[in-house]
């Protein structure tokens, strides 16, 4: 369904989706992320690229599964808590992080179903803005398959027109919340399609940033994973979470039982975002660590997002978002070390 | 998990009046890890111990609580109570619920919560104790005393007599302190060289006795049972084996000098013997004053020197000993005769202090016990003694009372009288403190029998005046200004520590109050030992004394030091500081903070000396990485009692 | 003005003599004009330092890495490290060698004056430039920083884009080092403590309001002690992990890790672990402002840390980073310490 | 009417002195509120801030410190630490808007029975008013 909508008639829209919660872009000082939006007219979509991508949504940092208390002699009662939230609507998605999602189903999806995950990510609506002009000056998407207008894994995909947006739904989600407030939209006129298309090829012109050959990466890595490459590029690194917490693909958890009450036991079983670039990631009981240095730390980001991926899922673990690169302490450019991988020669 | 078990005790009604025992049994068989859970009426008692020794065995308990009156009080009985039920004392913990609970409140509800939570919290800490033993330290018998005077000689005496090594460490040439100068002792009027010359004879012929006189403790490590020390022997260029003491060196030396034992009354030479009975009994050659020796610039006392005693290429020796116990003597000083200007002190010769006086009156004196002002050796009719000078004057000078001055004056009063039958004394005093067997009656004596004038007030001036010395005053009794024409004034100066004694206490890590006096560990209770242990204290380093004050200390220092001597062994509380070395990186503030110097640098890892180590725990709250904990009260320990005592 | 030829002669002339491993400095990035860490280990690579104003880093972190990468070879190379210092890293190089964390001779400190007086903000910059991007950023002429965007140069006063913490600082220039370059021009300082005013003034409720609202934030990727040199132990006491264990640690030892923390990223527990962090740097933080630096959620972190740097200077009159010889101060006291807040 | 507010409070007290004071009130049978459990620890050096910290995390209504007057430490010179440490955690705390009066620091000599009786007494009333402290309560 191909629709168009006045900038000015949006928070009309907004309004009319009242039996969901809805979330968008807010500023915070320097930065956006996303909020809960109670006014229909705060919903703004000048944004720049939020902080945390909506994975921060869908898969949050900290999950309760289940609280136990030992009730008298009979050992623990165990109580399972799923998430039950009404279902949600996120406007301000932007293509790379809509794509990030469909990677993380792969992983929770796939042949171990995660219901947490799942319960969310179906219970929300993805409405995705498309990059008219790149959020960030390290924004990639291009290289790793996606595009500044990629529709992959949103429900609605809107374009801005100038005055209105064009609305691309893409889903029967999509149409829902469309049918919603059918007044508030207006047919496409013939040109706004093309106008479209043609602002899609000029944005994504202007990508200044981009891995080259980047079919070649993940052979390249095969052979790669002994190099002294790793211990160079590592140097700089301070090993915090940034990147991986910040990323919209990274998925890895931890989980804790957090003790309440430690007579009569009481506690709940919590997951929390874990990270691999923490020292203690892989950390054994044992006193070994497996990833004992920097440099395998920034071995396995790299090989995890570019090889191990690839060769289960058939797509690289990484959609260009650039919010790694932008927001890393010390510089550590992920663009630059998977371009330095295809010609480093050890 | 641990089985903890714990004994809830009504102590009477002192506990069960206002805690529900029956409760806080019932509430702790509830809590995780409880295995047993009982109350008794006196657990002190032994039904009441055997009730634990049996649970301990039945149960097969690992640890147990008992919800009872302070740990000072009951915590060794049911420490050896669980160790005769076979558990290490320290698996074996008190919560303190009489004096911190029981007693302090009304509200039964209440106190009831308290105390459950109160012995939630032992347990917790009971069942995270390790099993310690003591630590046992083997002990050098043998000790250090240091000052050779009254106090010095006397611990030295009770050590040597029972059986043990003595080392005695005096920095003049010869032992008797000021004991020695003095001429009689108050209250008996004994002559003082007469009862303590024996003594200091006895010193010198002990065979258990190592004297070492011109000598000075230089460093001291270690600790109780094994002390190493480093003593510097001065040279004194004479060899005691040879020197037949003659005299005739002292005959040829060019050198006069103020001799120190008279208070620089008379002169001495270069080459000296302190006094006639000194002892060791021997010469010293005072490098400070002799023309020089390098090159030899004189020369003259080898020449004449029959025996050959006197040796100029003597040098400074340093022995290393290793004792067990150390007991500090250093005795006194006067108060420096600078900080007396008002009183004329060092301005006018007739102006004395309380030793010169007794020099005076002593048969080995500067006058052979003839009372003459130093000016022009007449003999003075009218003397003024003031006491109190330096002394209780917090504003200009010791805030403290030097204590034997008020007896010392009165003794001075009469001695003079004795010498002088027409003379006349006065004295100024602020008031007379004559606590003491025989002490009032002596002073009573004074002013009866010897018709000794006391004048209560302080005195405004003192100066010269046509061969007199004019003293302005004010007698508060009466209120009448008094102006008295003297010939000679005595002053009864305050008590210092002796000089140097500062920079020793540093050596040997004893603490020092705020006048300088060595500090006892417990004003009331531990008065002659100090904080470190193996360290005791004898004497006026301490605190003004007088002789038989003294001697007491002395020899309960002595006592002290060989209730140590006397063992095989030391045991020492096993609940040290122990350290993580994983995460210790070497930093060293644990270092800075410990009290005792327990703790030290190895390879970037710190380490404990659990000898030294008082298990204070300033070092683990310092670590900033967890790197060191006091073993049986570790944080994890604090943390598990913190979240039981708030029920979490 | 450091003169960046010499600073090139100087780090060539070490690595040729073969007198340092290799040297911790600056180079261009490749995330536009923002720098990156570098280490030089051949004289030909001495092109790539710089220094400019966007040298923010605090480089003396790479001291700790370099330190355990050392302990775990076999036959380590014994040299120093040369490493290009600011003034307030210099500081942190001296609080270092005060916990004997590092020798001296380890080191070899090349210094360099912050040039009117510092460094970069990003922020600043980025809202002061706003729209245009920065290509280039140099030190100008007396408290001017020289700006190159798209539009070419503009002078901007260095107070208005420079880092909060440089307009503080103490010494603009190291107070240790073995080559020095630039000039020590102290920028006299009429308030060391001016941004905690803000704070300082709210009300308690404000001021708790502030303070949750920012720790709400935190999402505990610790960069900000993962960039902090003094956050160098082995293992963070608020980590549920054991971290320096060792294959023959007794499980005991395991057992008595303490959860002082949850690492469940919800208010209380970002607080005290933002609590115990300021108080574990209480007279050891520089004010390098990394932590606040490299927080991707803004955390005015530094606030923290600048608040106990005041309080250790007005209540015990300590000064941070100076002599590497002063005792810590919580190691040390001194009996006129204020006690009047105790009954 | 509702139960007035019983504010609960951990109590850190030194062995030699604080916790002896304690004793002595208890020996002499003065009266005050239950709403402290103590926390006997060898000397107030030894008290880590992690250790307050931690007793409001675990829901402390107020947290007392209590040692030996300057110069009477056991340990020679530990609660002149204590005092420099607790004097940073409390202003660190009064920053960051915590309410400051749930945290107490007193020195309490093993002769001050009654000290220690009043310094409790006046703390509880103290925290009265504040009711429970939620600020660094866990909130899992």
């Amino acid at each position: 369904m191909e629709k168009t909508l006045l900038k000015r008639s949006f928070p009309q829209w907004v309004k009319k989706l009242s039996s969901y919660k809805i979330l968008a872009p807010v500023r915070d000082g320097d930065f956006w992320n996303y909020e809960v939006i109670d006014d229909s007219n705060s919903v703004d979509l000048n944004y720049l690229n939020t902080v945390l991508s909506p994975k921060k949504i869908i898969f949050p940092q900290r999950e309760v599964f289940l609280e136990f208390s030992s009730s008298n002699e009979e050992g623990l009662e165990i109580k399972e808590v799923l998430p039950d939230e009404k279902s949600s609507v996120i406007f301000g998605v932007r293509p790379c992080d809509a794509k990030a999602l469909t990677l993380m189903d792969k992983v929770f999806g796939d042949d171990l179903e995660d219901p947490y995950f799942l319960e969310r990510r179906n219970s929300t609506i993805l409405v995705g803005l498309a990059c008219n002009t790149p959020p960030s000056p390290n924004c990639f998407c291009l290289s790793v398959g996606g595009s500044t207008h990629s529709k992959e894994g949103l429900d609605i995909l809107l374009t801005d027109l100038g005055d209105k947006y064009f609305v691309e739904s893409l889903t029967k989600k999509g149409d829902e919340l469309i049918k919603l407030a059918k007044g508030t939209f207006q047919e496409p006129k013939p040109k706004d399609k093309p106008d479209a298309k043609k602002i899609q090829t000029d944005s994504e012109k202007k990508l200044k940033r981009q891995i080259k050959e980047i079919k070649k990466v993940t052979s390249e890595l095969k052979e790669m994973f002994d190099s002294p490459f790793w211990d160079e590029e590592s140097m700089g690194c301070i090993s915090c979470g940034i990147c991986t917490y910040l990323c919209p693909t990274c998925h890895c958890f931890d989980i804790n039982d957090e003790v309440t009450s430690s007579s009569p036991l009481k506690g709940k079983r919590v997951r929390n975002w874990d990270n691999c670039q923490f020292p203690d990631f892989t950390m054994h009981s044992s006193g070994h660590n497996p990833r004992p240095d920097k440099a395998s730390r920034l071995r396995q980001r790299i090989l995890h997002k570019f090889q191990y991926f690839v060769e289960k899922y058939q797509s690289y673990q990484c959609t260009g978002c650039g919010r790694c690169v932008s927001k890393c302490p010390v510089g550590i450019d992920i663009i630059e070390v998977v371009n330095k991988v295809k010609d480093y020669e050890s | 998990m641990k089985r903890t078990g714990v004994f809830v005790c009504h102590c009477g009604i002192n506990i069960a009046g206002t805690v529900d025992v029956k409760r806080v049994t019932e509430e702790l068989s509830k809590h995780q890890g409880v295995a047993h859970s009982e109350e008794y009426v006196y657990m002190c008692s032994d039904p009441g111990q055997n009730l634990i020794i049996e649970a301990i065995k039945e149960k097969k308990l690992d640890n147990v609580v008992v919800a009872c009156c302070s740990p000072t009080l009951h915590e060794t009985t049911f420490r050896n109570t669980s160790k005769s039920g076979g558990l290490n004392p320290f698996q074996c913990e008190i919560a303190n619920i009489r004096e911190q609970c029981s007693w302090v409140h009304k509200d039964m509800e209440k106190a009831t919560e308290k105390a459950i939570d109160m012995t939630k919290s032992a347990v917790e800490k009971a069942r995270r104790n390790e099993s310690l033993e003591p630590i046992s330290i083997p002990v050098t018998r043998k000790a250090l005393v240091i000052g050779g005077g009254i106090a010095g000689i006397q611990s030295a005496l009770d050590l040597a007599n029972t059986g043990f090594e003595v080392i005695l460490v005096e920095r003049s040439p010869s032992i008797g302190g000021h004991m020695i100068q003095l001429s009689e002792t108050f209250p008996t009027l004994d002559c003082s060289q007469c009862i303590l010359t024996p003594k200091m004879v006895e010193v010198s012929k002990h065979p258990n006795i190592r004297l070492m006189t011109y000598s000075e403790v230089q460093e001291v490590s270690g600790y109780v049972g094994n002390f190493k020390v480093k003593i510097l022997k001065k040279p004194t260029y004479v060899d005691p084996e040879k020197c037949n003491l003659c005299d005739e060196c002292t005959k040829v030396c060019p050198v006069v000098v103020p001799n120190e034992f008279d208070l620089a009354l008379t002169g001495r030479r270069a080459v000296y013997i302190p006094f006639p009975q000194a002892i060791p009994a021997t010469y010293t050659l005072d490098i400070k004053s002799c023309p020089g020796l390098l090159p030899i610039a004189c020369g003259k006392c080898a020449d004449v020197c029959e025996p050959e005693a006197i040796d100029y290429d003597m040098k400074p020796e340093i022995v290393e000993e290793e004792v067990g116990a150390i007991i500090v003597a250093t005795g006194f000083d006067l108060y420096d005769k600078e900080k007396m200007a008002e009183y004329g002190y060092g301005k006018y010769t007739d102006v004395l202090d309380g030793l010169q006086f007794e020099r005076l009156c002593s048969a080995s004196g500067p006058t052979q016990g003839k009372i003459l002002r130093p000016s022009d050796h007449k003999e003075p009719k009218e003397v003024v003694f003031i006491q109190c000078v330096g002394s209780r004057d917090p504003e200009l000078h010791c805030a403290y009372c030097s204590k034997i001055c008020c007896m010392y004056t009165a003794k001075h009063a009469m001695l003079y009288k004795h010498h002088v039958h027409d003379g006349q004394a006065y004295i100024f005093y602020i008031d007379i403190r004559s606590g003491g067997k025989g002490y009032e009656e002596f002073v009573h004596r004074a002013v009866e029998e010897d018709g000794v004038l006391y004048l209560r007030g302080k005195v405004s001036k003192i100066f010269e005046d046509k061969g007199k010395i004019k003293i302005w005053g004010v007698d508060t009794l009466s209120g009448k200004d008094i102006e008295i024409n003297a010939d000679m004034v005595v002053l009864a100066t305050a008590m210092r520590p002796s000089q140097g004694a500062e920079e020793l206490a540093k050596k040997l890590k004893i603490a020092t109050d705020k006048d300088g006096f060595l500090a006892e560990a417990h004003p009331k209770l531990r008065p002659v030992e100090s904080v470190t242990s193996g360290l005791f204290l004898a004497g006026a380093a301490q605190a003004p004394k007088d002789i038989p004050e003294a001697v007491a200390q002395a020899s309960g220092a002595a006592s002290k030091a060989i209730a140590i001597l006397s063992q095989e062994r030391l045991y020492h509380d096993p609940t040290v500081a122990e350290v993580n070395v994983n995460l210790c990186t070497g930093c060293g503030m644990c270092v800075n903070v410990c009290p005792y110097e327990a703790l030290s640098l190895k390879d970037g890892k710190v380490e404990v000396n659990e000898v030294l180590c008082e298990g204070c725990g300033t070092c683990s709250a310092t670590c900033l990485r967890a790197a060191i904990q006091v073993k049986n009260l570790t944080p994890l320990q604090v943390h598990e009692m913190i979240k039981a005592s708030l029920g979490v | 003005m450091v003169n960046l030829k010499e600073l090139k002669k100087e780090a060539e002339r070490i690595l040729e003599e073969g007198k340092v491993k290799y040297i911790i400095g600056y180079e261009r990035g490749t995330n536009g004009f923002w720098p990156t860490p570098a280490f030089i280990k051949n004289p030909e690579d001495v092109e790539k330092l710089i220094w400019d104003p966007t040298c923010v880093y605090n480089l003396t972190r790479f001291l700790v890495d370099e330190k355990r990468r050392k302990a775990k070879e076999k036959k380590p190379d014994e040299r120093p490290v040369a490493i290009i210092v600011k003034g307030c890293d210099s500081r942190a190089l001296i609080i270092l060698l005060q916990e004997k964390f590092i020798n001296r001779e380890d080191v070899h400190v090349i210094g360099v004056s912050c040039e009117n007086g510092g460094v970069l903000d990003e922020k600043k910059l980025a809202r002061r430039v706003k729209g245009k991007k920065a290509l280039k950023v140099e030190f100008g002429e007396k408290d001017k920083l020289i700006v190159t965007t798209e539009e070419g140069k503009t002078e901007i006063p260095a107070e208005e884009i420079l880092a909060e913490r440089c307009l503080e600082c103490k010494a603009n220039f190291p107070v240790i080092f073995d080559v020095f370059l630039g000039e020590k021009t102290k920028r006299q300082l009429d308030n060391p403590f001016h941004s905690l005013e803000k704070i300082e003034s709210l009300s308690k409720e404000e001021r708790w309001a502030f303070w949750k609202e920012q720790f709400d934030k935190c999402i505990r990727c610790y960069a900000c002690r993962s960039v902090c040199p003094m956050c160098y132990c082995d293992e963070c006491v608020v980590d549920t992990i054991n971290f320096a264990v060792t294959a023959d640690t007794p499980a005991e030892e395991k057992a008595q890790k303490i959860k002082w923390v949850e690492k469940s990223p919800v208010s209380s527990e970002n607080f005290v672990y933002h609590l115990v962090r300021a108080i574990h740097l209480a007279g050891r933080c520089i004010d390098c402002g990394e932590c606040e630096r490299a927080c991707p959620l803004d955390i005015p972190i530094r606030l923290l840390n600048k608040k106990l740097e005041k309080e250790a200077k007005e209540l015990f009159d300590y000064e941070v980073g100076f002599d590497p010889d002063q005792p810590s101060l919580v190691s040390s006291f001194k009996d006129e310490d204020p006690e009047d807040f105790i009954k | 009417m509702a139960e007035e507010f019983e504010p609960k409070i951990v109590a850190f007290l030194c062995k030699w002195c604080s916790s002896a004071g304690s004793d002595l009130a208890g020996v002499s049978r003065m009266e005050y509120p239950p709403n402290v459990v103590p926390i006997t620890v060898m000397c107030s050096g030894s008290i880590s801030p992690l250790y307050i910290f931690s007793a409001f995390n675990k829901g402390a209504d107020g947290v007392l410190v209590s040692g030996c007057h300057p110069g009477d430490c056991h340990y020679i010179k530990g609660n002149f630490y204590a005092r420099r440490r607790i004097a940073l955690v409390k202003k660190l705390l009064e920053y960051i808007g915590f309410e400051s009066k749930r945290f107490q620091m007193s020195w309490v000599s093993a002769a001050e029975g009654t000290k220690y009786t009043e310094v409790i007494k006046d703390f509880v009333k103290q925290l009265k008013p504040l009711g429970p402290q939620t600020q660094l309560r866990r909130n899992l």
